[in-house]
């Protein structure tokens, strides 16, 4: 089982993904896939006057306020243009496919955060009605039967909180949880960066391989979004997958391109 | 800065000059963290545990 | 089998429908649920500044211009922004849900229309451009497994057509399909009018019994909408559905109310 | 109104002063259905078949 989360960022050419997903589903490898959608959300904040903000958590991860609000403009674009997009590429492309949120079934499941707490210029203010959570539990049941009637399942947040309400989680994070529960032998997380790069932003400046033992050292190159990524390649490690890429989704064979190593490798 | 009586300890606990609903302030003396629930009257609480994981 | 058809009107309250559907599928009794979202579709799409407009065919029939743009900000609303809110408060109640569009799997399938014809003050045009079709085909291995696994399916258009895109479906005709396909023993189609109404809009002139042979006669009081829900009925019974009610899903317990006989019965 | 020949029987055609491309012109002789698919030069062709169903 190979799980691929592809990113939400601007420039990601979804067709390519989905032509090279295509290509290694046809060869019968069960793959599942997970999507972002972070810069489509923006795009329709700005658009409905909600514009987006993110917050900066003490020891510094960044993540997006998620009040109702946002939380509906959010549903709307990665369950309903991302997710459906995916879909009927997928589709077209000969591949039967089914868009899942995480709250259908439910796949995901967590603990939503009753606070958070948000630095901003100094002063640290905490926040409550905010709609984040992580996941902890996968259906893998569901997942299962719908990998032995190949139809390839394309998955995106919100996952669902124990309290039953729908919960932001971040995408990488819920495919490492994937991956691990599943058991798969790789994770490939793909975004609009090459890779872990040692000079940020220079893209000749990949760290080619890290092994499990350096992934905390890996982490002082890390700039915003990457350390949410090491954090989830850690927990599918921890999780029992084998290997784990962070690739580029830029350009033609996105995930082959990763699967044969270009990139940061993990293992 | 301004400060306050520390609801726990009765220590110093410096607050903004206008402090925020929600702002945290922790207390010099116990060093427990305290959550501003109120601005005028200024209203101070325990601050909840933080939770670190974040959404997306 | 229960099929349940909510339109998406103004002024529908999904926490009174949600509230129903928890107590009959607590009853044991299967259920399958298709939405609308017009309402939501509309404004979304005068936010974002590509104004809903509307085609009458040639035989009067109503129905959503459906080019691509319009077709992404369908699918916000009735994949993102619907259906995980009725898929998060059927969670919220304690029934497992699962939100499915068409295109997911797929659950339906049919042509799409190469092409249409709109009457516009008096003159006709042929459109092309359009993603709008019918569902021939239901998934009933999908929505049956489902079933088994007490997960209750919430369905909206659009379908997936022969050729691989998404398509515009009408809810109440893919509603009576799916019905059909499931031998459900009832459709029950939701809307905020009280059913067919003799002096429409006068609510106290339900017709309250309609049976199969009276459907052409009835057809006389139909306007707009209205139409289409006495199309959809007919290719229930023709399905061996044995009844329809189309009811108001404005009050308590809307589903229970039509069941019990509240609006007109077809049958 | 002003009138083109019938591709199909030559008859006369009953067209808008100002057409618009897409729109339906029946042939009054031979009862066809034209479209017109270009303004200038006038192009006209058969009209697709009427696909009854419709979308939500």
């Amino acid at each position: 089982m190979l799980v691929v989360k592809v990113g939400g960022a601007e420039g990601i050419d979804l067709d390519a993904v989905c032509d090279d997903l295509a290509a290694i589903a046809g060869n019968g490898r069960p793959v599942v896939l997970v999507h972002g959608g972070s810069h489509e959300t923006n795009r329709l904040a700005e658009q409905l006057g909600h514009a987006p903000r993110f917050i900066t958590s003490p020891s510094g991860y960044t993540s997006r306020r998620t009040d109702r609000r946002t939380l509906e403009i959010f549903e709307m674009v990665y369950c309903g243009l991302v997710n459906k997009g995916v879909v009927e590429r997928l589709h077209k492309r000969g591949v039967p496919a089914i868009g899942l949120s995480g709250l259908d079934g439910p796949v995901w499941q967590g603990p939503r955060k009753t606070s958070i707490r948000s630095v901003d210029g100094g002063r640290t203010t905490v926040i409550r009605d905010d709609y984040t959570g992580r996941v902890e539990r996968v259906n893998t049941s569901l997942l299962a039967e719908l990998a032995r009637s190949n139809i390839l399942p394309v998955l995106t947040p919100p996952a669902l909180s124990y309290c039953g309400s729908a919960i932001n989680v971040d995408g990488d994070r819920a495919a490492a949880a994937t991956a691990s529960a599943l058991s798969a032998s790789e994770l490939v997380i793909l975004s609009n960066v090459a890779g872990l790069l040692e000079r940020f932003p220079d893209p000749s400046s990949v760290v080619r391989r890290v092994s499990r033992d350096e992934l905390d050292a890996a982490g002082k190159f890390a700039r915003g979004r990457m350390r949410t990524k090491l954090l989830a390649a850690r927990e599918a490690l921890e999780g029992g997958v084998p290997r784990v890429v962070l690739g580029s989704a830029i350009g033609p064979n996105p995930i082959s391109r990763a699967l044969e190593g270009e990139g940061t490798v993990i293992s | 800065m301004t400060t306050t009586a520390c609801i726990e300890c009765g220590g110093d606990v410096a607050i903004a000059v206008a402090p925020m609903v929600g702002e945290i302030a922790p207390c010099r003396d116990c060093g427990v963290e305290l959550e501003v629930l109120g601005i005028a009257p200024l209203e101070l609480a325990l601050a909840p545990e933080i939770e670190e994981d974040w959404g997306e």
